[in-house]
Order: C-alpha cells, then structure tokens, then sequence
C-alpha cells in the first residue's frame, strides 16, 4: 500500500515543476558549453541564458542588464546587503531593517554591525506588520540602506513595500537611501514589479516558485552603488563572478514565467485551501491561534498555535500520517530557539514552541485538507493528554506547572 | 532524523501521565528548547516502583522521557542515578546532533524526582519548579481576539 | 548533414556525464524536500545530501564535516581567501599568491588589498611554476595566508604543492599560516588527499570534472579558523548558509567519485591525445610553441602559441569547422586584455594574443586530434596570408612592421 | 556572439593583401587588445582606386577591416574620411559590446592612410607605425628553445 503523502510546506522549498526541469534538461550533458566560450554549445549557453535574463527581466518590469542571477535567496540577501552597505559607507553607516527578516538578512546585518555599521531593527506589531511612523522615525541623515521584505516566511504577512519605499525616499534627509527587500516568499503571489514597489534591490530564491534549489535572482537597480560579493571572473555584469549556471539560469526563468502566469488563478486556489484549513483547525481544535495577520498575509500561509503541545511533536506524528508541515522555518530546525518571528509579534516562547506552519501549493487538494484535519485533532489530543502544560491548567488555570 | 527506537518510544510512549500521590516529582524545563519534563514517582523498599511522566516538547524529548521510565523503573534510587542523560540517548540509539543538548533533559528531571523524595529540593513547594523559567522572554501570555477568528472570505 | 563536432575545451567546462545527471534527476521534483524538513521527503534529501558529503570526504581523505558544498570555484576561492583573511587578521595582514592564479584568486586578493590586507604575488619561471625560495623569502611575521593553484587553468602547469606547504609551514615564524590551493583544474588528473597535499583549504568546481554548473566544493581543515561570507540559515555546519542544493551537491559527489575511480585511465588517454596533438602542431605548422611546461604540465592541456596569427581568429575558424578550444582563459573572454598567466610566464603580447588552449577529456578521439591537425594548418597559414606581422618578417626579419 | 555578415566578412575578407607601391599606408594597433590593421590605398583622381588590408586580429578586426575596404572603395577622400569605427560597425549589423572599443579600428588605420597619403603623418618611415606599440610591456620577444619541443613521452 503507497504511503499517503500531502505536501503542505511550500514555504520550505517546492517541487521543480516538470516543464522547469525539461526547460533545464538540456543545459547539463547536450548544450553543455560554458557561455564564454565563442563556439557553438558555448553561444547556445550563451543565448540561452541571454533569453533567461530576459524573462525575468519583463516580469520584474526592469531591463535585463538590471537581473544578477546567484545562488539563492540567502546569496543574492547578503549581497544586496554587503555590496550597497560597502559601496556607500562614505555616505553613512546607517542600516534600518526589521526584526522579521530572514537570517539572511538578520545575520548578514549583524555581519555588517560588527565591521562597523550601525543597525536599527524595527519592531513588528502582533500581525507581524511594520509600521511606518517607526520607519520613518528611524531614518537618521547617516542612513544608506532599508531592506524589510515583501512577506514573512513563517506567519506570512504581506508588508506594504511600495509605501515604506516611497515614505522612505520621500522622508530622506540626504540624496538617497537604497531600498532592498526580500521578496523570496511572493514570488508565485504578489506583483513583482519594481518599479511598482519601488525599490532597488530584490531577492527571489526559485526552488519557492517550482525553479530549481541553487538558483536565487538579485535585482539591482541600474546606477545602484555596488560592491560586488563574489570576485573573479566578468559574468553577470561584473557583478557576480562565476561559470554561469545556465541550466539552473534557464530553470529560474521557466519558473518564474510559469508563476507570473499562473499567479491569479494559483493564489486563488490555494488561498481557498488555506482559509478552509485554518477555519478547520480552528473551529475543530480548541485553544488554537492563528499567528500573523488575518487578511494580509500570503494567500498559502497559515501558521497556527496549538497550545500546550509542541510543534515538533505535531509535526512528527503529521509525518507518520503522510503529512508534510513545518514548525517555524525550515531554516531554523537545525537550532531549537523559539522562532524570533512569533517572538516579534509578541507570543510566548511556549506558544512560538506551540506553533505549525502549511504552506499550501498549487498541487493541493480540497481532499488533502480534509485529510489533515480529520488526523490533526486526534494527535493533538494524544500530545496534550501527556502535557504538564494542559495537567496544570485543569489544576489552576495553567498559572502553576 | 531520528532512529526508528526513538520514533518508536515517540509514538507509543511508555509510561504516560501522573502520580496523584507520588514520592517524588521532578520539573525540568527550558523555554529556549521548548521541552518541559515532569516525572513522578513512587518508591518501594528503596527501589522505584511505579514511574510516570507528562513531557511538553519534540520528539526527542518525548522519546527520552519514555526511555528513562523503562530504564529506572525497578531500580534502587542509587541506581537510577547512574542513569545519565547520555546513557539514555544511547539506549535509543542516538540522537540527532541537535537534540543531544536541548531536549535530552529526562535524566535531569528524573535526578529531581529523586531529589525530592529524599528532601533536597523544594519539596511539595507550590512553587513552579522550571528551571530556566518559561514565559521569562516578554510577550503577552494569552492570544489575542484576533488570533482566534478565522479568516475573513 | 550533421555538423562534427569536437569539443576540446575541458578546462572551461565539461558536459554532465549520464550517470550524474541521472543520479540528480530525483531531486529536482521527486524527493524535493527541505533538507531541514523533519518529514520523509526532507529527510531523504538530506541523508542524499549527508551520503554525498561523506563520498567527496572519502576521496579527499578528510572528514564529512571539513566539506562545504559551495556554489562553484568562485565561491569556493572566494570563501577561503576572506574567510580566513578576515578570521585571522588581528594576527596579521599579510597573504601571499602568485601571480598566474585564477581570477577568482587574484581579484579577491585585490578585493582584500582595499581593505587592508597586504598581498604579495610571486612571480612565476618561463614554464610558470613558482619558485619555493621566492616563496620562502615572502613570508613575514605578518604572514597569515598562502594560496597557490595545483594546477594552472591556461598553460596546465603543474606546482608543488604539497612542497610549498610543507615548507611554509616549516618557515612560519609564528604559528601557523594557512594553506590553500585551488584545485579546480586538478580535479580529474590529480590526486585530492588533503593530507598529502597539506592543505587547510582547497576548492573545486564540480563542472570541470563533468559534475554540475554551480556547484562547488570548500574543503575547510577542522580547527580552522574561518568567517562564513554567507550568513543566513544554519546550513553546511553554520559555514555557508542557504537552502542546499540538494541535486547540485549529489550531482558534485557523483562526478567527483567517477573522476576518481577514472583518474588513471582518463589521464592516460588525454595525455595521449594531447601528446599527439601537441608534437602534431609543432612539426606540422612552423612557428609554433608550447606554453607552460614541456612535463609538469596538466595531462589533458595542450596551449600553443601560433606566431603571427591572433587566437581568437583561428579559434573562430576551427568553430566554422566544427571545432571548440579556447583563446586564453573562457573567463576572460569577455575582455581583450592578453592573458595575465602568458605574461607572467614572460612571452610578449604579441605571442599571448597568439595562444590557443585545447583540453582534450575522455570522450575525445584519435580521429577527433587527425581531424584537427587536418584543418588547422589551413586556416593558420589563410589568416598568416592576411597577416602585417609576416609581412613584415620577410621584408626584414619581423622587427619592422 | 557575432551577426552573420561579420561572420562572412570573416570568413571571406576582400581586398586582403598589401600594395607594394601604395600612395598611403595606415597602421593602428594594440597591444591591449591584440589586434593591428594595416591599410594600403591607391589614389586616382582624388579618390581611393585600389585598397589592401593586412590584420592580426579577432574576428571582429577582420571583419572590419574587410567592410572598410568595400565602404570606401571609389570613394572621394573627404567621403572616405566620413567613415567612422561606428558606421563600419553598423554596417556589420553591429558588434558584441566587448569588440566595439578594442577591435573596432579600422576606419583609424584609413584614416591614417589617408593622413600618409596626404603628408601629415610620418611617411614613408621605416620606424614602425604602432600607436601603442607590441612588446611595450617587457618580456622575452623570442620563444625559448623548450617551447619549441615536443612533450616527453
Ligand atoms: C524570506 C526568505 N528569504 C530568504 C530565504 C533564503 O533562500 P535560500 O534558502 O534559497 O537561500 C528564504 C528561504 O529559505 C526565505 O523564506
Ligand atoms: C583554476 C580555476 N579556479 C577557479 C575557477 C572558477 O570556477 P567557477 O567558474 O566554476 O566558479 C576556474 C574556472 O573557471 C578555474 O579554472
């Protein structure tokens, strides 16, 4: 009998879609040459990727010289980071980000405060949402840089990046500010236009829109002041050194094409999944919470906390009933700390413990959400019969383990 | 990740629940993990008769927990502290690297049962006994309204 | 009719043997999973990910947790050089390289300059082997770093490593200085063992030995002491952050492992054909000449110099004829200047612009080497036709243009 | 990388030679980009009658200096002075990026035929006629004995 299995954790990482991968297939063992090289297999690579940078360039709205592909999100976060942060400390040394970012760009901005710059990280309210009197308020007349990304990875919270972007200009008391976000988690969602949000650098990361792992796509907005983080050889601009990836390029861009096509009709579905698991779970399961904010949050997210049981527990008995989920950011499961996300929006420690994220894909059915929530009370009960935590609310109201 | 002891401890833990009039209970806790242990037990001739556990926490916690009830159950009180927080990861078959410093606490909480049955902790205290306290870190301890509404159609 | 085709540029970049794409393709849409997912399809991708790791460990006779998979050799170079420059440079600031690396090496050497570290470049014999006594001298109290190629990517000049490790080490008046060695163009010629080599660091690029396009290798010596370049999630032991690559780094093993197993045979057969190739070239076609060394050389490089005549063009021509080689090093194809590593070496311009680089692999033929030495005569001698310097030389012995 | 009428103009260049009794002679050369262009042109009646070119160069140098002969063959002195690097270029169906500073010469070395023809430049020198002269930078001009053997076997 095939183990019944339902994917819900396209947060974490996706499917290469089957049209991304036979896009890809001919870049490894046939049009294999390095675009450098002038002969035939090197000027297909060549054209080939020429063509990716073109893809991706008319769904950000930008030109094709304005698209540095790198390795993934984190890659093209920390150069976005380094590279502006370097280039512009002359100007400033003044970094504003928020306390929901990414390690990506939390580590990296601690990178950048030991070499001497100087961060602020705003504060998010109980939906996870920045506020843009705080943003505002941070900006100093040493600040260079604002990266706070388009949608949280764990609740999902959709920021609103046009208005900090164009408040943040706006508001600047010198020439300039650069304005990064992390964009890795609305790619198949949200509008990725540029010049729309209105920034000058952004992060996409493929393996989440069905592209291959590996692969990630800076933006960088022409006239942009950059340091480039990886040095060597002349490709992508002088800006990112390095043999092209070029089937990785060429999957990048399927994917990217597939999900700017599909982005309505895929939002719709999933966001009518993810409402009928959330109203499921929580109208099915007592003492559960929905993190992150009702309305704005990506259309596949929900991140729910089941009190008095830990979301590991969950998650591990999920997996013996097929059910793939995530608690806290796939990122993080190497380390046991709360997720600093749910702490930013005020939680407890035990119910950041308590919490699961599903991220629902295009691929999911209205059979598989059933399917969770006819396995997920039960567990939740086993869990919570062997809780000390549930043992002392019946004794005193939970005050006292 | 885990071994198949470990998932199968998980999965059919022994020894689940309380001891209304246990000897001995111990708390261990630790709000970075996220795992919290109570073991309560009752003890026989200097020996542990009976051994319960309640656990909040992941899998390797849950899985240690249960592995320790099996181990000590039967034995003298010196015995069972020999039993080591590494001895009982052993006797599961190893855990991940992950899990060998946060949530492979049950020796730590069984050590507290014995502690307070022979009086060196604070005993029968009303007091919560976790260590490194839980709700420590600042944030509201109830879920807003809104967390409990589902999403607007 | 079929146009032939006869790839000869193995050191720019080598097609995906069968087998490594097949050993991949599971983990583009199959067991796609987050390695850091504790549900069955993460798991699966990260014991692929662990098993590779331990394969490339066993071949370069280190341990699985001293392997960091990486996004190429770029990254791989670039990784090493900043992240024990900067780990180290309260003990001092000084590096020293040589002048014929990669550019991965050298511009990241410059990248440190700017901010503070002083780099020495030794200079390199007529066959482009750096001398250990030049070495010996550089070394400074301030001395902290050492990295020179195993193998050069233009004229496949072999150095000693091992010796010049061994005597750096031997000379450090403090401590410890630390090693590395790109080893990229080494990987399918050379023995790996880090311990023979003495090495702390060492990189290698996985499309070189018919592995993957972005994807790279950092062989990192426990103990030593390194600043990750990329920050983010906890991936690769906290070293590298970012989603792995989970196809990409069992794509790298597989490849790395067959290039092992093959090393022998493989370098038998290429120095065979290019022995061919080279003694061909030389008697055939008159002012001709081998760059790099006549013996310490890379068994598949053969790089020649063709006397009046530019490379580009005649590489252009083998192109129309079906042929693929390269003019100097693919990476720098993009810009015009002579190669660096001819200079160095001490040839004029003139017979740097002149050069040619064929690297033969396995698949290449007997045939394959009679059908170049077939056309290459006729086109050097057609563009010498057109050519001012032979002119000149008939008029008056080539030194009056 | 390069359109097809490059490609053809290299492939099958005209007016490829030199022309001994030439009434001007133009030399440019690089040693940056490794390329130089020599350009003899017969005069009658004020406009080029015959025109030769010799180069060492990449493809795009070739294919200029081809396209450069043809452009302004027949042409008045003052029309052929009219033809830029840009308009050779163009007539090509453009050049890669890389190629339009480096090897794009040859409307230069016409000129300096033109300049030769009419006096201005060094004429009739027997000093060569490099602008950045080959073998400025140091090194050996002769091969070594050793690059001239075989490998050992
Ligand atoms: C918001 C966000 N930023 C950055 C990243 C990093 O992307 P990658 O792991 O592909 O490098 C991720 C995912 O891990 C993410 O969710
Ligand atoms: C010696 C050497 N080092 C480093 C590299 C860089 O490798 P990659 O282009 O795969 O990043 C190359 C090849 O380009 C090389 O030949």
């Amino acid at each position: 009998m095939e183990r019944k299995t339902v994917y819900m954790d396209h947060a974490a990482t996706t499917p290469v879609h089957p049209s991304v991968l036979e896009a890809m297939l001919p870049y490894f063992s046939r049009s294999y040459g390095n675009p450098s090289g002038i002969y035939g297999i090197g000027q297909e690579a060549r054209k080939a990727a020429d063509e990716a940078r073109a893809t991706v360039s008319s769904i950000l709205g930008c030109r094709p010289s304005e698209v540095i592909f790198t390795s993934g999100g984190t890659e093209s976060d920390n150069a976005a980071l380094k590279g502006a942060a370097f280039a512009l400390k002359e100007e400033g040394n003044h970094i504003i980000t928020s306390t929901i970012e990414h390690h990506a760009v939390l580590n990296t901005c601690q990178y950048l405060e030991k070499v001497g710059f100087e961060v602020t990280y705003l504060s998010v309210d109980q939906f996870g949402m920045v506020n843009i009197e705080d943003l505002e308020k941070a900006i100093t007349d040493k600040t260079v840089l604002i990266s706070i990304m388009l949608a949280n990875n764990e609740i999902g919270t959709i920021e609103p990046v046009s208005e900090f972007a164009k408040s943040a200009k706006a508001n600047a008391e010198h020439s300039r500010i650069l304005f990064h976000t992390d964009a890795v988690q609305g790619a198949s969602v949200l509008d990725l236009d540029v010049d729309k949000l209105g920034v000058d650098m952004l992060s996409l990361s493929a393996h989440k829109f069905h592209g291959p792992k590996g692969m990630g796509v800076l933006y960088l907005r022409e006239g942009t002041r950059f340091i480039p983080q990886q040095t060597g050889g002349a490709q992508e601009g002088n800006r990112r050194a390095g043999t092209e990836n070029v089937a990785g390029i060429v999957g990048t861009a399927a994917a990217l094409r597939l999900a700017a096509e599909n982005r309505e009709a895929s939002s719709r579905h999933c966001q009518r999944l993810r409402d009928r698991l959330i109203e499921g779970i929580l109208t099915r399961i007592e003492d559960t919470y929905l993190n992150g904010h009702p309305t704005l949050r990506l259309p596949n997210n929900a991140n729910i906390s089941f009190r008095y049981v830990e979301g590991e527990a969950i998650l591990l008995n999920l997996d013996l009933q097929g059910v793939s989920a995530s608690s806290g950011s796939a990122c993080t499961a190497g380390t046991e700390e709360p997720s600093h996300v749910l702490l930013a929006t005020g939680i407890s420690p035990e119910m950041a413990h308590s919490s699961l994220r599903f991220s629902v894909g295009p691929a999911n059915t209205d059979d598989e959400i059933e399917y969770v929530l006819s396995v997920l009370p039960g567990i939740v009960e086993r869990l919570r019969a062997m809780s000390p935590l549930v043992a002392a609310r019946e004794r005193n109201g939970g005050n006292d383990v | 990740m885990y071994s198949d002891l470990v998932l199968e401890h998980f999965s059919n833990p022994r020894n689940v629940g309380s001891i209304p009039d246990a000897d001995g209970v111990g708390l261990i806790g630790s709000s970075i993990c996220g795992d919290m242990i109570k073991i309560f037990i009752k003890v026989k001739d200097n020996r542990i008769g009976d051994i319960r556990f309640q656990t909040f926490g992941c899998g390797a916690a849950i899985a240690t927990s249960s592995m320790i009830t099996e181990m000590v159950k039967g034995k003298t009180m010196e015995e069972a502290r020999g039993v080591t927080n590494e001895a009982v990861a052993e006797a599961l078959g190893g855990l991940p690297p992950g899990k060998m410093h946060c949530s492979n606490l049950a020796a730590d909480a069984m050590n507290k049962a014995l502690d307070d049955y022979e009086g060196k902790g604070p005993r029968k205290s009303r007091k919560p006994l976790i260590d490194k306290g839980f709700g420590v870190r600042g944030g509201r301890e109830m879920p807003s309204e809104e967390m409990k509404r589902p999403p607007e159609r």
